[in-house]
């Protein structure tokens, strides 16, 4: 067994710690002496960091450092990016929750402008619609509904519990007398 | 020291020097450096007497001498009369004020020209020390998130219907009609799955609720017939007055 | 003095090993229970690093591990380099540092001579500088200041780890490092 000298683990720490891509032990043995073994470096920097929160793996072709597996979970950071839907978005929403099925036109007409496609895309990439089939007029349009993601996120039982329009509309006017 | 000789380099020298400072205060700077190790001892009439000395020299040389250059030497020339021979206390005064500004810009010089030397002496990431060459992101963002609730849910629904409502009193809703080249479109799509004689209403479009709709589909389909039968594509008959119509694929004589 | 449990010191190391850039003694925290005693953990991984090839330090805000300023000589053969800044570049940064917030004009009045495009972009390129607002005066000028990077950059913990002008004027500097 050849002796491994401190400075030769270190160099190899530092190399592969510093090395943007796994080093091979070719190219590490390069960087020690002649005498040095440059598996038994190896080795050694592997004893120095078995057990760690780092450390030295075998992969890709070369040597690298690595949190532990163990280490993994407990170092992921969740973090939550809420988004707000663009108004334009909300009001699409709502009136497809209040009128479903209902066919693109009929959203436009309701609203009274254009619906840009990106604005179903975006509802239907968070899942809060989806197609309910076709409707057998001309032209066969897609008619759309919401989804059961639409309810969680709303926190609603079923569509029952959205507040009836009639409800929304009457409202009376204020200033009356006492 | 005789602050009045001439500097002692031949004249292509004295030209090197002047192109190797970086302005007319690092040739200060450097002259005040030679004068003394501490800057806050140095003599700034001598100093000004050695800049004119190297500016005249150089003038003789080149005399595109660059404008900063002839700035500061006038402004030298100036302080050094009032160091020198000021007429009155007054321009005694601003001649030591001068000279103590000047004095403190050579000192801001030669301060952040050692912080320079002492930041390039540091270990410096990404030339002497290394940070880890593969870090790990164990982040994750998560964007999935919606921030909903029902009161903007309900905000949006009425300020839609509000708009929409509003926009009725100036565009009225035009009737989608069953028009003739629809309906011949329709006859043609399902009289191949029809061979058998079929009631014209079962050509008609579904979901027709509105009245004056249905009548429409129904005046545009017979129109629809009569056409298709005058090409030879299908059949209609009405057994009686006001019966009902039916309609069959195929021509009933084969002309064509 | 607290207890320092291993686990909680394999934590640090894989948190602080993990990063390209310096993590902050707070969100150490947060990865260590709260028992654990932040600075104490922070000081047994500095002391299982101290003299090796790969060693722990205080910078731009945060801990981060670096390869020992020894070993860069025989690095510099697997490391890719990056560029070292030009004098000018490196002088203009040094006025910036010292008298920060500062505008253009202001660096072009210490240095007596006209900032080049050139230095400025160079330093903003490598993130060492940035814009600190408009001065309140005639033409309301950008004025400039140093960024975390440059703290990170030069191995110092906050800018009150620059020396004292008067400490400069004092001794002559020298070579060698810190």
């Amino acid at each position: 067994m050849n002796d491994v000298e401190d400075d030769w683990v270190r160099v190899a720490e530092a190399a592969i710690f510093a090395s943007a891509a796994p080093v091979s032990r070719r190219s590490l043995g390069q960087l020690l002496p002649d005498e040095a073994d440059t598996d038994a470096v190896v080795a050694a920097v592997q004893a120095r960091y078995d057990g760690r929160g780092v450390e030295l793996i075998e992969a890709g072709g070369g040597l690298q450092f690595r949190t532990a597996p163990d280490m993994a979970p407990r170092l992921r950071r969740v973090i939550q990016l809420s988004r707000r839907l663009p108004r334009v978005a909300m009001e699409t929403l709502a009136i497809v929750a209040y009128h479903q099925p209902l066919s693109r036109s009929e959203i436009e007409h309701i609203r009274g402008t254009a619906l840009s496609q990106q604005t179903l895309e975006a509802l239907l990439e968070a899942s809060l619609i989806e197609p309910k089939g076709r409707r057998e007029t001309p032209g066969r349009p897609v008619t759309w509904g919401t989804t059961s993601t639409f309810l969680t996120q709303f926190g609603l039982k079923d569509l029952r519990d959205l507040p009836p329009p009639a409800d929304l509309l009457l409202e009376p006017p204020k200033g009356g007398d006492g | 020291m005789a602050p009045d000789s001439e500097p002692s380099a031949p004249r292509d020298s004295l030209l090197l020097r002047l192109d190797g400072f970086e302005g007319p205060l690092d040739l200060l700077l450097d002259l005040a450096r030679a004068q003394k190790v501490d800057l806050a001892k140095i003599s700034i009439l001598s100093l000004v007497e050695q800049f004119l000395a190297v500016i005249e020299g150089a003038k003789r040389v080149r005399l595109e001498l660059a404008a900063d250059w002839l700035v500061m030497a006038a402004w030298l020339t100036w302080l050094k009369s009032r160091l020198l021979l000021p007429a009155d206390q007054q321009e005694m005064e601003d001649g030591a004020i001068a000279a103590e500004a000047l004095a403190n810009r050579l000192r801001m010089l030669a301060e952040v020209r050692l912080l320079a030397v002492w930041l390039g002496a540091r270990p410096t990431l990404g030339q002497d020390v290394f940070a880890r060459g593969m870090p790990e992101n164990h982040t994750e963002i998560d964007r999935s998130r919606l921030t909903l609730d029902l009161g903007s849910l309900v905000a949006a629904y009425l300020q839609a219907a509000r708009r929409g409502t509003a926009d009725q009193l100036y565009r009225p809703r035009t009737l989608t009609l069953w028009t003739v080249q629809d309906a011949v479109r329709r006859l043609h799509a399902m009289l191949g799955s029809a061979p058998d004689w079929a009631m014209l209403e079962q050509f008609l479009p579904d979901h027709l609720t509105d009245p004056a709709e249905r009548r429409a589909a129904v005046a545009s389909t017979f129109m629809a017939g009569l056409e298709l039968t005058r090409d030879g594509a299908l059949q209609m008959r009405q057994s009686e007055a006001f019966g009902p119509i039916e309609l069959r694929g195929g021509a009933g004589t084969d002309d064509e």
